[in-house]
């Protein structure tokens, strides 16, 4: 009988705890976090006057125009957006999936220049979504005036660039084996992806899409910038006004439009399972 | 047909904007022989953006955001007319806290602009503000920046802000249509004059076309009933001209708030 | 020459060395059994013929081309003509049968090809055919997850059928299949190997099945060869050290089937269907 | 061959689908009538070409800099804590959402979901004003309960696209629900909750952009500032502070995936 | 009365009927192998005797309880006591061994246990016993997609010894190991089920292991019950008609591993270890 081990990781374990919460300490202190604030009376009467504004609902007719309108508007921005964005996000996910990697297998020949590429599309993706929208939208405006194009090609940009990085980390995520084999039985990396990843991860990777194109839909920033008004916007307008009749309208409409993206979602995914 | 691009800044909900701006541009259209579209917009950068680079020819701006405009295009952009009142226009600072009387008593407190690019919301409040030594970035607890006037009123009055400051015609507005609470917010102190807001086309286009908008404004009259509704949508009696030198006090204020670098 | 591993060893990542300096060459048309205990380096061994794995340092040629000194196409163009039945069938649980199969040509297939693929499988005829070697041509449209363990098994079998490279490695191929199957299957494998003059490299667990079917056999133990002989020569001695526990003896009941499994193999080993 | 019928893998309603997705994807295009050709333009290269070099050089003046590395504090501590709890209320709602606890709890909890993040981040912040004042914390709380909503539909699709083997074998051993997901599941999906919490990490760096206007501070009221003033070099400034910050968490993302880092138990 | 199953069909839900009309009892402390061909349906039977499954019509009774019958928490008291080693080992890939195979008493621990033993292992030295007698102690803490299929059998078989179940079902527990560990693997499996008289349940595809090690066989063919013998009863013929291929008759290679097991069965197969 040997005698029992004790279990390496525990120091690292606990070493990392200790950081970690040595970490959160400063962050709690610069965010000001209180959660007593939230239950102090005052707040909380504050608060219910405001909700008991919501009701009932804006529905007069020419509101209700407003947000009909807005709301086709905002469909059709963000649908457009999100099939550019998609096109611009397969490839670079594609480019960008380690496990994808050929040259990862061995490792095998061309293994740096590989990994040296996959790092300049990780800085390329970052720079489409870390550079907010708006400096993409004014950038636009400029190329193509104000107008629905300068706010699809914004969000395009934006939203490509955080399709990718989802797309890449859902790849990256699921089950190696079946990519494995296929790769080191000479096959591409795209028909890789299709045989092998694919039939793993493409429930998780519409579910995901679905969910951008519901918050293209919720995008305000871009949308309103460029003079293409929409459902966010006036959202953002009824909020900063403090009207809770209409914020109620089109929270309602938010709700609907989500239910909507869920009902596809499940149905996307039930005909890939 | 040749379409006029017009739009503005967005100091008010563009909802309302483009409320306002239906009868002018019928008008516009009748006396132009253009099709006039109106573009509304969220922030005031895309208007000064896409009327310097040509992406709209004429914008309703403030006094700020026209020499901004100038500014990006070497002074390129005219402006065409505006109106009496904007001559002598001010800014309103409103609190529903009853300790609060004079500006000294700000020091310490929550306090609101409008939007950073707000002429009567922002720039000249600050200089005033400076001027009575209240520096806001140091001597304010929060400073927020609502985004619109008609917000930064909706702000003091919910208690989101202890104070705020909002142009004197909206706020005139506001009270004429009961949107607020007289009885809880109260203007308690009123900037100096200044010139503000303005009509202004962009570089570049036809002269001819100019004069003939700058004439279209100042023939409206409010004695003619079908243009006695534009001009008060419009909140004026009288178009008058202007030149860019009106607003060299402006930009004097923007350099001294560092807000113009 | 079909492989040649030179003093070759690999450590894994976690510091595990898995073969040490091991020496190995096989030659074309060969059949070679690889036996040893569980943990001994068998599907190391065939992982690194089947160029999914580099050694840490020593030599690998196979079919007459030293894979990692090959551009990446050439290597590409090489492992298309390696095949390798894994021991644990790596296809996608919601895969069908039938893509799975297909699945072993994508290397030499157009890109367009392997996509409309999956639309409407490109070679309906020929994955049935392999499947049919296998006495499951009638699962052609099930889905891999709702196939019993030997049933997948025979998937990945056929899928290396199917690819028909010129070196055939199975890491236990028959390990869930009932002993008709088994011998049918590795049957089908040597088959294969040897209407097309391929090279079969098989680890196994069931040393009668690996003296039955392949003339040389290979004993690694601790990611080093034990010993490797032609199967006439392969000793009861020879096997009890081989997989001898490494901490204690070998437990009493093992004697039996071991002497069993090595004098049936020194008998009346069939040759008919294998070369 | 009866086999051909069963063969072709595009059924009949993979085939309406995918033709319905077309056909609203051009409608919308056809609706808004885009033509980005324009983009493509010499003259539309050239204007957005000297639209990016008056960006450069950034501010990098002392002052500038010191006022930026607050903000990033300010920014990553709110967008931090925020993701944080959003992380732990999305897990505890995922949990019965992905369908463990039963239909009744699964349709609730995906209400719960659903209202919680159809509800933008901008009138949570509103709302959290109201509730705490002006200032970070409202801005954290925003952002942790619209997140939260976010992260709890990742997390519950996640589990629903997690092996199940793992946790079937450990409930057939009487495990409670909660136990199998921690020793079968959580082991499995661990990977992928941690890269969608990241991820809603660095969004939220550049959410609380718009949350500047709750009085929130951080590098979004700056840029946002900056960016109205069209003082472009400091908006250059306060843009690389942001992207440093979502590089930092790109690279966290990155070094946690690495093998030896994700051990599970 | 152990386990009873009366008349139990199984369909899955793509309409496969694994298992019809399925009658079949054990005794406690009875030791059963099943036996049969790939896609029999000895999975079904045993998941079906684990719980994880409900038939579509028959009965199930196991230690003396109706599951399907139980409220939850009994159902999940009852489940305490059945352990399941499975044909493809259902481990997380990134877990430790030791917390995959402290997992086996996920049931009887307190929730705050099972939490804890998380972030530091409750009772290293239970698994490390339990790891010892499969002669796999030094790996107790790699993580599992680190270890060779063998391996990663044996922490399955590992799980079940740690859980002490009163019914032991075992679907093919030593596919991947060789004949030594085998040999090793159902010893022990044995002996825990005879030091607690609990009942053992195993499917087997080595016939001869299953003759030498289970006093009863259960022959299975298309999801019904082909024999059911004491395992000295089970003859040459019998085992080929249970083989033997529905399509045709069985492969001449067939003939020979079968005979051999078969008769090494009715010899000397050793008693010792087990009761
Ligand atoms: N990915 C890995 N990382 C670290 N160590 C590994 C890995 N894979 C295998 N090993 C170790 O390397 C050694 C050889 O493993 P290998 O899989 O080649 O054994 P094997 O002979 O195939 O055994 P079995 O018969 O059990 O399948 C074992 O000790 C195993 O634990
Ligand atoms: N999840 C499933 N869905 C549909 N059919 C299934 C499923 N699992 C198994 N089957 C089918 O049920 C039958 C019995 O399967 P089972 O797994 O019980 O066989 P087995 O006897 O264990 O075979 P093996 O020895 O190959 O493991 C097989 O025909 C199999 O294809
Ligand atoms: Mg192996
Ligand atoms: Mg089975």
């Amino acid at each position: 009988m040997t005698a029992h081990p004790r279990d390496p990781q525990a120091l690292r374990r606990a070493s990392g705890l200790v950081v970690a919460l040595l970490l959160l300490w400063p962050l709690l202190r610069l965010s000001q976090f209180s959660p007593s604030a939230l239950f102090e009376a005052g707040n909380l009467k504050v608060m219910g006057r405001f909700l008991r504004n919501f009701l009932p609902p804006e529905v007069s007719a020419e509101f209700l125009g407003y947000v009909v309108k807005a709301t086709l508007e905002t469909l059709a921005i963000a649908t457009a957006g999100i099939a550019l964005a998609f096109v611009i996000a397969t490839p670079l996910a594609v480019a960008m999936t380690n496990s994808l990697s050929i040259s990862r297998i061995g490792p095998g020949p061309a293994r740096k220049p590989r990994m040296a590429l996959r790092v300049g599309v990780r800085a390329l993706v970052l720079l489409l979504r870390g550079v907010p929208e708006l400096v993409w939208a004014l950038l636009f405006v400029r190329a193509l005036g104000l107008g629905p194009a300068a706010g699809v090609l914004a969000l395009a940009i934006t939203y490509g660039g955080m399709l990718t990085k989802v797309y890449a980390e859902i790849l990256e995520s699921s089950d190696r084996r079946a990519v494995d084999a296929l790769l080191a039985g000479g096959s591409g990396r795209l028909v890789a992806l299709l045989y092998g990843l694919l039939p793993n991860a493409a429930q998780e990777l519409v579910s995901y899409t679905v969910y951008r194109w519901e918050c293209a839909i919720r995008a305000s920033v871009v949308m309103g910038f460029v003079g293409a008004g929409g459902l966010g916007q006036l959202m953002d307008q009824a909020m900063k006004l403090l009207n809770g009749g209409e914020a109620a309208t089109i929270l309602l409409v938010f709700l609907l439009l989500v239910l909507l993206a869920d009902a596809i979602s499940a149905r996307l995914r039930k005909l890939l399972a | 047909q040749p379409v006029l691009k017009v739009s503005a800044i967005p100091d008010e909900a563009p909802t309302e904007l483009q409320r306002k701006f239906a009868p002018l541009g019928k008008y516009l259209e009748k006396e132009t022989g253009m099709k006039v579209e109106f573009v509304p917009v969220t922030d005031y950068a895309a208007v000064v953006e896409s009327l310097a680079t040509g992406k709209i020819d004429m914008a309703w701006l403030g006094g700020f955001t026209y020499v901004q405009s100038k500014i990006r295009t070497n002074g390129a952009t005219i402006p065409i007319v505006q109106r009496q009142e904007d001559a002598a226009f001010t800014s309103k600072f409103i609190t529903a806290d009853k300790t609060i009387k004079s500006l000294a008593d700000l020091k310490g407190r929550t306090f609101t602009f409008g939007s950073p690019s707000s002429t009567s919301g922002h720039l000249m409040p600050r200089h005033f503000l400076l001027q009575a030594g209240i520096d806001p970035d140091k001597d304010f607890k929060t400073v927020a920046y609502s985004g619109a006037h008609d917000a930064t009123v909706a702000f003091v009055q919910a208690g989101r802000a202890d104070a705020g400051v909002l142009n004197a015609s909206v706020w005139d507005k506001l009270v004429e249509q009961k949107k607020v609470d007289t009885d809880k917010v109260r203007v308690f102190a009123v900037t100096p004059p200044y010139y503000d807001y303005n009509w202004t086309v962009r570089g570049g286009l036809d002269p001819a076309l100019r004069k003939k908008l700058t004439e279209a404004f100042l023939r409206l009259d409010p004695s003619n009933p079908e243009q006695r509704e534009i001009m008060a949508l419009q909140r004026t009696s009288k178009f008058i001209t202007t030149r860019p030198e009106n607003y060299s006090g402006i930009e004097a204020a923007a350099r001294g708030a560092g807000l113009i670098k | 020459m079909s492989f040649r591993i030179e003093t070759a060893s690999i450590r894994y990542p976690n510091g595990q060395c898995a073969l040490s300096q091991l020496t190995l060459a096989g030659g074309r048309g060969e059949r070679i059994a690889v036996i040893g205990p569980s943990g001994a380096g068998k599907t190391t061994l065939l992982r690194l013929l089947a160029t999914a794995l580099r050694p840490s340092e020593g030599r690998v040629e196979l079919l007459e081309q030293s894979p990692w000194a090959l551009s990446a196409g050439r290597l590409r163009r090489l492992r298309c003509n390696i095949g390798m039945v894994h021991q644990a069938p790596p296809m996608p649980p919601r895969q069908r049968v039938v893509t799975a199969i297909l699945a072993g040509r994508l290397g030499v297939w157009p890109a367009w090809k392997s996509m409309l693929s999956l639309a409407y499988p490109a070679d309906l005829a020929g994955a049935t055919e392999q499947l049919a070697r296998l006495d499951l041509a009638d699962r052609l449209f099930d889905r891999c997850d709702q196939l019993s363990g030997g049933q997948l098994q025979r998937v990945g079998v056929a899928r290396v059928l199917y690819q028909r490279p010129e070196l055939i490695l199975a890491d236990e191929p028959v390990s869930a299949m009932d002993p008709v199957l088994a011998n049918l299957t590795l049957g089908e494998l040597c088959k294969e190997a040897a209407t097309r003059t391929a090279t079969l490299v098989a680890s196994l667990h069931a040393v009668d099945l690996a003296l039955r079917w392949f003339p040389r056999i290979v004993g690694l133990r601790s990611g080093a060869i034990a010993f490797d002989l032609p199967a006439e020569r392969v000793t009861d001695v020879l096997l009890r050290e081989l997989y001898a526990s490494e901490s204690e003896s070998p437990p009493v009941h093992g004697r039996e089937p071991l002497r069993m499994a090595a004098l049936s193999a020194g008998g009346d080993r069939p040759k008919s269907a294998c070369r | 061959m009866a086999n051909k019928t069963k063969a072709a893998q595009l059924c009949m309603s993979c085939l309406l689908t995918l033709i319905a997705v077309a056909a609203v994807v051009s409608a919308s295009f056809a609706y808004l009538s885009l033509n980005l050709g324009q983009l493509f333009s010499i003259d539309a290269a050239g204007e957005m070409l000297r639209f990016l070099q008056s960006f450069f050089p950034p501010d990098l003046s002392a002052g500038f800099l010191a006022r930026t590395a607050r903000g990033m504090l300010e920014t990553l501590a709110m967008s931090a804590v925020g993701t944080l709890c959003a992380a732990v209320l999305g897990l505890v709602l995922a949990l019965p959402a992905s369908g463990r606890h039963g239909a009744a709890l699964k349709a609730l909890s995906r209400l719960v979901l659903n209202l919680l993040r159809s509800v933008p981040e901008l009138v949570w912040a509103v709302l959290t004003v109201l509730a705490v004042g002006l200032g970070p914390f409202a801005g954290t709380l925003a952002l942790a309960l619209h997140t939260a909503g976010v992260l709890g539909r990742l997390f519950a699709e996640a589990l629903e696209n997690a092996p199940a083997a793992p946790a079937q074998s450990l409930l057939a051993t009487g495990a409670s629900p909660a136990l199998a997901f921690l020793y079968g599941t959580l082991p499995c999906v661990q990977p992928q909750f941690l890269a969608y919490t990241l991820y809603r990490w660095e969004t939220n760096i550049r959410m609380a952009a718009i949350l500047g206007f709750v009085g929130a501070g951080g590098l979004g009221q700056m840029l946002y500032f900056e960016l109205s003033l069209f003082h472009l070099a400091q908006a250059c400034t306060v843009i690389i502070a942001m992207l440093v910050l979502a590089a930092l968490v790109d690279a966290a993302s990155a070094f946690m995936r690495r093998d030896w880092v994700m051990v599970h138990a």
